[in-house]
């Protein structure tokens, strides 16, 4: 992997240390033993093998077939297959094997889950678990970050979590939440990060981000794989004062904490590891110039994706993505300015 | 399945005159200009959506689209909510945020609000058939697809989860001949749907679109399989889209020979003469349940057009449940 | 129809008048005539019928049944078979029957064709023509704004024109580009304007935008049927002194345009029909914000549509959609600020 | 059609020897850390992706799949540049942008590349058949999909079009009995896709697909028919996917005695078998032509390890044409 995923908190908190894909499964496993309406379904996510990640292993068999349902391909019907079952009270949990195979079942989201409850009071609690993001030489077509297509559509909620107490905390609260949530896993911290967890019920309210770090000069607004990133930049440029503010939930967005944030220290950097171009980023920056202008001291940087697919190969890859040297050069052009 | 008597048959014609003389009503008022935005006409489908709704439980579900008027009606949606739903109304079922028949879903009566998108009313229906079979439920789920819709990627992919699940799945395929201005030959090589959905051993069975009973009896048969386990079944209706796609579209492209050959197998017509010619109704008694019909849409049209408008205040209430 | 599209040039300019749609169709039949590859497909744009807004009627008779292709309702795999079609060197324009439906399509836009040849130098040069748009009570299944999907995908150009001639001129150039293009016609244009389009071959290049009114205290960033309303509100806030750049292009951003204009006015307010969260306002004012920041004497305001999905009934619409009101509103706090 | 004599049997075998190879070398380089990424074996696959290969004319279009490594030898992708393309050299087909067999196309040699959204292939190779049908050239395009394709949605569209336009296609089925660790039974009720094409009424064929005659014969005559204007025709290759879904996974879920009565199915040792005991070739010259291969893809290999990796600066290259 190009990245050190390497989280501080692993040696920093004590208890309970479980990766960031332990978190997704115990939080899965807890909510399943709780509601007896919560079920699994996806490619390959049943029996002994548990999907592609391995993410749903043993729930079969602890909860048996019918609630870990093996789909065939396609996505655009077994998608809109857990629309029905959540309007009858079910609370599916849809596994897109990858992120990028969620726009095979668009319509089912866009247009029919996002928009049922306002037009006529259908609600559909379900939640889409999409394993996200690149660094990890996947190519084009397993490394996408497409939450700006969701976050621009009316009636969805979008969760993308950067730490394992965070993903099985809102993990759980999207399983319980009545709406359709999308849930971005950030692959490349599957197993590359450890944190500690609580045991039992824990829950992270959707819709609140969390200052993850403090500082007076500049204030980085991220989420996902990039929450680490910011992290070894404002260490890299101990100089200048970072506050780190982890989005968590992209719709709806903590617009009180960026404005916060955005008025505290007068300089912001907009970080995420999607492209840059029209992304979430775009409407953090475009909210904070609209709400929190008066308080600016400088420009908005945005940083992210380049306007191209993701490419494969290491070279293109790491020019591609967003670095630590770009996050730190970006910290230091903004205090001096 | 409940047997058909003549008493169920006098009540399905009820339910198809109620239908029609809503039919007409609407048509009329569009042309005059008293409508608000288009309008669906599902003449010539009566039959069809009626017996479907009568051969469904109370405790099914259904997801009716935009030329089963009558499913509705069954269902117990009042004409004047969907009145009141076509004039945009806050008495409508989607208190004016989505048009015509789209989304007038209320699952308190069975029915799922559809969206524009076609087919998606397949795998959303399908996901609530999974439902009762994952609860153990004795019930079943139903929805129709057109000719055009049945060659749409969710079709292919709803109907080969429907059997490898076996769930208590109905679909009626409406084979009225067009999509929009589109014929059946140039959607499709050939139109024998019955045949087609053997790839996804799926039972299926073709039956005349137009005759209540034949319907009535072929969803009967299909939703008790699917009530005791048996899976899901396709019953293919041979139909005719009478009127335009829609209220603005005069189907120039439909030759008149065929719109007169299936004129005359009008389907409340011909229930109507079969009622009288069997002597089940005297003239004296279809002519009560006929102004019934009309007196009853007359009424719902007043109650909607005196309905109010949504306040612009609510615009943004109910995005999140 | 609750806007009055009203275009001023139907008084003003001289010579030959089309409406929108007409210019549409215009550069259509004159680039099948010039260009055998060209030709057309999608649901019932064949025969005598010419497609549910008639843009392609006469054509199958001028051109013959196979290059007006009636297609069945399959908007993902005829949307596929021009990829293919495509990859061959023909330049299908396909129509999908509303903007809306083209979420049916996604997987063969964004996935297929619009990395095609960054990936091995497949070039797909079609066009997908999307009636988009709302303002006429057609609920929220044909009344969608949907390019900042499209614009936040690399790969594809994006093109919304606001004029008759802009339409035939963009048109022509999106059918020549050997890229994937989707054009946004606003249906609510389709009749209601009129204005002078020449002739014979009219070309306006794509990605670059127009400043189709000159002021000096405010800009306003706008595209497609909300430029008619900018003009109007510009009209009737006569003592601001209002700039308007019709952006035209939507990807590629005619970025130079955009920052040379919030610079000459240091205000800005962003405008359009789609749904504002995440929109493509967003991206056009972060890139103001980080661009052009020491410019800006005032908070960058976007208006748009509410974070709601289009609703049907007129109050309701009205409430949704971006009003000359609004926009006057916004021009009376900025140059007021 | 080409008859298969002696000798394009030979050369058959020389290519099925020469995907083995690539494919051995391949996994042997992977499971040694020498590769970059996910990587995909054929293993099993070689007499349907070379038969196929083989069967079309130079002019003919062909989308191979992940698993169609030999179609891409065949039609003269050389195993340097597709290394090259799995190291992410920028020697390969998509310089370093794509990943493993994703996007390998060069229309000089008449390849598509695919992308991973299954099954996008089809519809694309239907509009490369339209165009070949509207310059009136007599050329096809071909395209596989594999069991746990053909139940996604696009299969239908594709398949309905196809029929519809009669468009020269060919669509290879390869039923390799599971999608990822989804056995058959678990994708659809029933897997005999010669039968379920029926519905489109499209003609198809079942064959062996370890049997390199019988593929290249199906291929031919479905080959043969869609230039003469005959239309699609689907032909269904019953085959066994012999390794994991990609290199990383280990299969646990496959019975083992299915894999080693497949295993004594194998097509590259059967057609070995076939040249030897017809007597067609010697031992030895049996054994040139593995080592032939062995050494051919050696070189491949030192040749892609040693090209350059992509220069950075060239990132946003190629975005657009
Ligand atoms: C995905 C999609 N594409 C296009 C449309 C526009 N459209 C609405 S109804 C219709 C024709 C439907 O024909 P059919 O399925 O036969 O039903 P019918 O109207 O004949 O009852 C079309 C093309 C749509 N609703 N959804
Ligand atoms: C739309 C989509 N969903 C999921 C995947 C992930 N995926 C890649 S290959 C594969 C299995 C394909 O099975 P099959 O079509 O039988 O081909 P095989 O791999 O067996 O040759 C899956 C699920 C994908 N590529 N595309
Ligand atoms: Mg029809
Ligand atoms: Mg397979």
């Amino acid at each position: 992997m190009s990245e050190n995923f390497g989280f501080s908190d692993v040696e920093a908190s004590s208890g309970r240390f479980l990766t960031y894909l332990e978190a997704i499964a115990e939080a899965i496993a807890q909510e399943m033993k709780r509601d007896p309406d919560v079920l699994v379904l996806g490619e390959d996510v049943g029996g002994d093998f548990g999907g592609a990640f391995k993410v749903t292993r043993g729930l079969a068999e602890r909860f048996g077939d019918e609630r870990v349902l093996n789909t065939p391909i396609a996505e655009l019907g077994f998608t809109g297959m857990a629309n029905g079952m959540a309007l009858m009270g079910l609370r599916p949990i849809v596994e897109m094997q990858f992120a990028d195979f969620i726009s095979s079942a668009f319509d089912s989201i866009v247009q029919f889950a996002a928009t049922a409850h306002y037009r006529w009071g259908g609600a559909i609690p379900w939640v889409i678990r999409a394993p996200s993001d690149g660094g990890i030489r996947s190519g084009p077509f397993h490394s996408q970050n497409p939450e700006a297509w969701f976050v621009h559509t009316p009636g969805l909620k979008v969760v993308a979590p950067s730490t394992p107490a965070d993903a099985k905390g809102l993990l759980t609260s999207a399983i319980r939440d009545d709406n359709p949530v999308i849930f971005f896993e950030a692959k490349p911290l599957y197993r590359s990060i450890r944190g500690h967890v609580p045991e039992g019920e824990h829950l992270v309210a959707l819709g609140e981000a969390a200052t993850v770090r403090e500082g007076d000069d500049v204030t980085i607004i991220t989420y996902g794989s990039m929450v680490h990133l910011a992290m070894q930049a404002a260490d890299a440029v101990a100089d200048v004062g970072v506050k780190i503010v982890d989005l968590r939930t992209l719709k709806p967005l903590d617009t009180e904490a960026i404005l916060e944030a955005a008025r505290a220290t007068g300089k912001v950097i907009v970080l995420h590891a999607a492209n840059r171009n029209a992304g979430v980023g775009a409407e953090v920056a475009a909210l904070i110039a609209e709400e929190a202008f008066e308080f600016l001291d400088g420009p908005i940087i945005r940083i992210g994706g380049a306007d191209t697919p993701v490419p494969f190969s290491p070279p293109l890859e790491d020019a591609y993505r967003p670095s630590v040297a770009d996050i730190a050069d970006a910290l230091k052009t903004l205090a001096a300015y | 399945m409940e047997a058909l008597t003549n008493e169920r048959r006098v009540e399905g014609y009820a339910w198809m005159t109620l239908t029609r003389a809503f039919d007409d009503t609407m048509v009329a008022m569009w042309k005059q200009g008293r409508g608000l935005g288009g309008a669906f006409s599902q003449r010539g489908h009566e039959a069809i959506s009626v017996a479907a709704g009568m051969a469904l439980g109370p405790d099914d579900v259904v997801a009716p689209m935009h030329r089963d008027l009558g499913t509705y009606l069954v269902r117990g949606m009042t004409p004047d909510r969907i009145f009141g739903n076509l004039l945009g109304r806050s008495t409508g079922p989607t208190r004016g945020r989505d048009a015509n028949l789209h989304g007038i879903g209320d699952l308190d009566l069975g029915i799922i609000g559809f969206i524009s998108h076609i087919p998606q009313a397949l795998p959303t229906t399908l996901g609530v058939a999974m439902a009762f079979k994952m609860r153990r439920q004795p019930r079943v789920a139903l929805t129709t697809v057109g000719d055009g819709g049945y060659t749409s990627g969710a079709t292919h992919e709803t109907l080969n989860m429907a059997s490898l699940y076996q769930a208590p799945f109905v679909l009626i395929i409406e084979d009225n001949k067009y999509a929009y201005s589109t014929p059946l030959d140039q959607q499709m090589r050939s139109a024998r749907f019955a045949e087609k959905v053997a790839a996804y051993d799926i039972p299926s069975v073709r039956v005349d679109g137009n005759d209540f009973g034949a319907v009535y009896d072929a969803v009967s048969v299909a939703v008790d399989r699917a009530r005791e386990g048996g899976g899901p079944t396709v019953v293919e209706a041979d139909t005719m889209r009478m009127l335009g796609h829609a209220i603005h579209d005069g189907a120039e492209y439909v030759p008149r020979e065929l719109l007169e050959s299936w004129e005359r197998r009008d389907p409340v017509r011909a229930m109507r003469s079969r009622l009288a010619d069997e002597g089940i109704l005297t003239e004296d008694q279809l002519g009560a349940i006929d102004r019934t019909a009309h007196d009853k849409i007359q009424s719902a049209v007043a109650i909607a057009e005196a309905a109010p408008l949504p306040d612009p205040a609510t615009l943004s209430d109910g995005v999140y449940a």
